[in-house]
């Protein structure tokens, strides 16, 4: 089973990456965008069947060792 | 010898260059801000070490695309000489300048230390002032210095020759699993790079830092000699 | 959301961090009750980080003038003349509590404050050093804190292309809780090129520069900013995140706006961002100032005028500037892609004010402000002392003894953590970490070298702030002299625990006491520091203990010619001498923890005559080509000082001299001060020169082979040391 | 209109910092775990109001600048 955590930046916390991109994307001419946050993937292989525990557990993880909780928030999804 | 350094919003290793230049070859070069629109008349173009665009994105990846990039990718076209160093290196192989990749050192953190370097080859003008097989010091300071390309290009880069620097042991051994000899984790142990027309050359660690006794080698001043026998002759 | 639910009254001045009396005083300078924007700038001006009020009336006493003085405390940062025309500029500042907090970024964020605080003053940054403790390393938190810290410096540093260059690192379980990151930053300027922060001339624009500003580290007036701002989830984070990569524009763009004769005032943004820039450059003017916020580049919508004058947000700067010369610095920012606006002006009525949507949301009288901010002398309790040394019983010979002294947190080998710090950028790093006392950096395009460090020892301390507190000067004062390079000047960071504990404000006044005797016998003015008070870590019981006493000394040495600096490392065939009076002091020494599980004794005592008198003739003994290499002995004795020298330069040494008159443990591992090994092939010449000085001095060996072999014939490898010195950071940090 | 990208190492790619977290995640005995591969997000914030049209800029975006070719893979996906 697959599951995948994106985690991002909390609201308000500085993203200086996010804004770097902005700045250069505009300088690429894409226009239409206007604001960029940059957060990390991690993709999970667990030997988990079940849905719900694979995705209970992967929210262990991330609150244990893999988000940042004092500034990012974190989402958890089961892909396959 | 006209040499021009390009300087990039986070670029922070240019004077070094320039010293190096100066102290070794006795030519000044000239600083190149990224929002020039066109490069003046050059010999060679140098992009040196820094964190261009704070290395966030990917490590040289937002300098790649900047728009100074196509008057230096048009320099490359028409027979220019063009070195990259650590952040440099990075920046080419991001513009497609040269193949490959620069992936986080194995250990997951940036090393700043010295480390032996072979030279693989010594006909080009970046490794002429060495013999082939000579091992030289040289400072690294690099959080993303590990190369990386797929076996096919690994084997074309090999076959053709192309690769001028190895990470080494003081003695010259290569031993590309051993991360006292190659620090970051590089492939093949490869530690710097030359394209096929063997005019741009890209490398991770720093021989500018290394041109004064009182910093503590002189080691990295052959460099900039074999770059002023070419590019004077 | 309104801001009308908030009453200002004497109970929000208390969770606001004003006591009683403070409340009271907000209220007579004002005659009438604040508004809640008022009641923030007060309750951080009146702040202990930004007041010094328990700390003001006893840093007084520290000598700051000296010839080669030209700014000391007052200015963002000390300011020293070290010859042909230039200045070198340098601080020190903690980050103990963000980086307890957030790790990489409260360590990150502190290297920025330090290094704006250097280029603030006109300054290039050429060298940063970091002072860190932590907790125990058994600790469950401590592998957490360390990687985070090391990386965060790491991130910031070498981000902003200033070479890391040197620092220092203890462990212990008071840290556990509260690590102590003190950062230190060094510039170079031209000395007519000095820019400061008092504000001048009425009518001149208040330039606003750098990032945006947002809601981050709104604390000190914590939980009451959450409530008047519901639908942001209460949760927000106070942590501020670093962008080294604007730093870094804003240095070039600073430096380059420096060059001009635009600047009239120039200040970064701190602790307490806005308001303490503003109120400190108006308040030094003696000028008043007025701030409209709608001009202010905000990053984050509907900001009250509180949140703006109270954000953190990293990366800003203020300045007054010459009228006729803002478009010329907006060119210069615009250039380097930074925010620009001109967000006020300077007035005759000796207040801040501050506007906001057509509204006047503060405005103080910034005399009172300042002359009235609140000055504590509190309570003093002397320290107990420490127990007595006690009986001494060993089983454990000096060559185990000394790898496993080699092996242990305070005398581990740092290694892993520089590898992390680049050293080389700039290309003027003479000597880097762990090749001589002092780091080492030529002055570019000069032959000036600045010797670098910082010491203190925090458990002689805890047994003694005096002594402490003055062999923190003195070691500082040594690992300088030891280059062969002349001692200038000192910044400090006084780290201690909760002063409204008599215990802990009677630790602070001997400290700063023995700070002030070793400063004035060597000739050492302080000329910049910083004080973190309430350092304190929750025990098993629950019980806040205070962290070890800690007044981390920062200093700056110079030499005319770099060229004749030495470092700390063996060659082959050389002779080796003691210079200093070896008489074995064994109390609060590493030997007696490690080996005996004791701290216990008197720490070693300082005799500043002697370290004065010891240290001069070495210095003149490097400068005459006498001295080859040299090592201070502290930390871990003579022996540990032998070692730490042949790890360094992978040769051994002999030592054939029987110690004299003590037990062989005293002699080579007592941690008697103003004692230095030397390294010379002139050894008749020296012995001679300190004879006729009255030096103490003594011949102890030779240096050769890949051993250290003991005067009983004895063997330890060079292999073994590193292997013992490598494996403490080794196991700490396994994944 | 959000646009997500996800960023991923091409497969044969070595993902150290992948390992790196496997091992951590071991020793926090989470045991299930087999595998571990890290990437990249960027939430692009797009004036675009067609998610077809959104959805093939933010792909020439990727092409452009925001993955590299040479060692990386990447998904588009319309948030909202
Ligand atoms: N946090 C650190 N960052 C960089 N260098 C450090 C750090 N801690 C220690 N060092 C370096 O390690 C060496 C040994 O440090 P230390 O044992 O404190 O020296 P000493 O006791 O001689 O003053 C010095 O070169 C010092 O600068
Ligand atoms: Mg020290």
């Amino acid at each position: 089973m697959k599951v995948r955590l994106i985690i991002m930046l909390k609201q308000g916390v500085l993203d200086p990456q996010g804004k770097a991109i902005n700045h250069a994307l505009h300088n690429l001419s894409f226009q239409e965008v206007q604001d960029v946050r940059v957060g990390r993937v991690i993709d999970l292989e667990v030997t988990e069947t079940s849905p719900e525990k694979a995705k209970a557990r992967a929210t262990e993880m991330a609150q244990q060792l893999l988000a940042n909780g004092v500034i990012e928030d974190f989402q958890v999804e089961v892909l396959a | 010898m006209k040499i021009g350094i390009v300087v990039f919003p986070g670029t922070n290793r240019e004077r070094d260059m320039v010293i190096a230049f100066e102290r070794v070859t006795g030519f000044t070069p000239q600083i190149i801000w990224h929002r020039e629109t066109a490069l003046p008349q050059l010999d060679m173009v140098v992009l040196p070490g820094g964190f261009s665009y704070g290395d966030y994105l990917r490590c040289g990846a937002m300098a790649a695309h900047s728009p100074i990039m196509r008057e230096i990718q048009a320099f490359a076209q028409k027979g220019g000489y063009i070195m990259g160093v650590c952040n440099g290196f990075q920046i080419l192989t991001e513009a497609n300048l040269l193949p490959g990749a620069l992936l986080p050192n194995a250990s997951l953190r940036f090393l700043s230390r010295d480390c032996h370097l072979r030279i693989e080859r010594n006909d080009t003008a970046f490794t002429q002032g060495w013999k082939q097989g000579d091992i030289f010091r040289t400072a690294t300071a690099h959080g993303d210095g590990n190369y990386f390309c797929d076996a096919e290009g690994l084997k074309r880069l090999e076959g053709e020759g192309q690769v001028v620097f190895r990470y080494a042991s003081p003695n010259g051994e290569i031993d590309p699993s051993n991360s006292d000899f190659n620090p970051n984790g590089s492939i093949n142990a490869i530690a710097g790079i030359v394209d096929q027309t063997g005019r741009i050359c890209g490398m991770m660690p720093h021989p500018e830092d290394m041109v004064d006794p009182l910093m503590g080698s002189e080691d990295g001043k052959p460099l900039f000699q074999g770059i002023m026998e070419t590019l004077t002759r | 959301m309104s801001k009308a639910q908030l009453i200002v009254n004497e109970e929000l001045g208390k969770e606001f961090g004003l006591s009683s009396d403070e409340y009271a005083k907000v209220l007579t300078i004002m005659g009438r009750t604040p508004s809640l924007t008022e009641l923030g700038i007060f309750s951080v001006m009146w702040s202990e980080h930004c007041s010094y009020k328990s700390s003001r009336a006893w840093l007084r006493n520290l000598p700051t003038k000296a010839p080669w003085v030209i700014h000391g405390p007052g200015e963002n940062a000390g300011v020293v003349d070290i010859g042909q025309g230039l200045a070198a500029i340098f601080k020190m500042e903690s980050h103990n509590h963000p980086s307890f907090i957030e790790p990489y970024q409260g360590a990150a964020t502190g290297v920025g404050g330090i290094l704006r605080d250097v280029f603030t003053m006109g300054a290039r940054p050429v060298a940063n050093l970091n002072a860190l403790r932590f907790g125990s390393p058994d600790h469950p938190a401590t592998r957490h804190i360390v990687d985070g810290v090391v990386r965060g410096i790491g991130g910031y540093g070498n981000c902003v292309g200033v070479p890391t260059v040197g620092g220092e690192v203890n462990f212990h379980a008071s840290y556990n809780g509260n690590p102590l990151v003190n950062a230190m930053n060094v510039g170079v300027a031209r000395q007519d090129r000095i820019f400061l922060s008092a504000a001048a001339g009425i009518g001149n624009p208040v330039i606003y520069v750098g990032s945006k500003t947002g809601r981050d580290g709104i604390h000190g007036a914590t939980m009451a900013s959450a409530e008047f701002d519901k639908d942001a989830a209460s949760k927000r984070p106070t942590v501020q995140v670093g962008d080294p990569f604007v730093e870094k524009l804003l240095i070039e763009a600073c430096l380059e706006l420096m060059a001009t004769d635009a600047i009239v005032a120039i200040q970064d943004m701190g602790a307490a961002g806005l308001t303490s820039s503003a109120v400190e450059m108006a308040g030094k003017g003696g000028v008043g100032i007025e701030l409209n916020l709608d001009h202010v580049p905000q990053r984050e919508e509907h900001m009250t005028a509180y949140e703006m004058m109270l954000s953190e947000s990293q990366e800003r700067m203020l300045m007054v500037l010459r009228p006729d010369r803002t478009d010329l610095a907006k060119e210069i920012f615009e250039k380097w892609e930074l925010d620009f606006a001109i967000i006020g002006h300077l007035t005759d009525t000796g207040h801040i004010v501050i506007k906001h949507h057509g509204q006047t949301e503060a405005d103080i009288p910034l005399e009172p402000l300042a002359d009235e901010a609140p000055l504590y002398h509190r309570p003093t309790a002397p320290s107990p002392k420490p127990e007595p040394l006690g009986a001494i019983d060993v089983d454990v010979s000096i060559e185990q003894s000394l790898i496993k002294l080699l092996g242990c947190a305070d005398l581990a080998s740092r290694s892993w953590i520089w590898d992390q710090y680049d050293s080389t950028i700039g290309g003027q790093t003479v000597y880097r970490p762990g090749q001589a006392d002092a780091a080492i950096i030529r002055v570019d395009g000069t032959n000036i070298g600045l010797a670098l460090t910082t010491d203190c020892t925090p458990r002689y301390c805890a047994a003694d702030a005096y002594q402490g507190g003055a062999q923190a000067v003195a070691e500082a004062w040594r690992n300088i002299t030891a280059t062969g390079a002349k001692p200038l000047a000192v910044t400090d960071n006084l780290n201690f625990g909760n002063p409204e504990k008599p215990e802990v404000m009677g630790q602070i006044v001997a400290a700063i006491e023995g700070m002030k005797d070793a400063c004035n016998a060597l000739d050492f003015p302080v000329v910049s520091g910083n004080v973190s008070l309430y350092n304190e870590t929750r025990d098993a019981n629950g019980e806040n203990v205070s962290v070890l006493p800690t007044p981390a000394i920062g200093a700056l040495g110079v030499i005319d010619d770099v060229s004749k600096t030495i470092g700390n490392v063996f060659k082959a065939d050389y002779d080796l001498v003691v210079i200093g009076a070896t008489k074995g002091e064994l109390g609060q020494t590493l030997w007696l923890r490690e080996i005996l599980g004791k701290e216990t004794g008197n720490p070693p005592q300082v005799d500043l005559q002697a370290e004065r008198r010891n240290g001069d003739f070495v210095r003149e003994q490097i400068a005459n080509g006498v001295i080859e290499a040299c090592h201070d002995v502290s930390d871990g004795g003579l022996l540990v000082a032998a070692a730490e020298m042949a790890m360094a330069g992978n040769v051994g040494c002999t030592l054939d001299v029987p110690e004299v008159g003590m037990r062989p443990e005293a002699y080579w591992f007592g941690e008697d001060q103003a004692r230095y090994l030397v390294m010379t092939s002139q050894k008749d010449a020296l012995l001679q020169a300190a004879k006729a000085q009255d030096i103490p001095v003594r011949f102890i060996g030779c240096t050769g082979g890949d051993s250290l072999v003991m005067p009983s014939g004895a063997v330890t490898t060079i292999a073994r040391m590193k292997a013992a010195s490598k494996s403490f950071f080794e196991k700490l940090m396994k994944v």
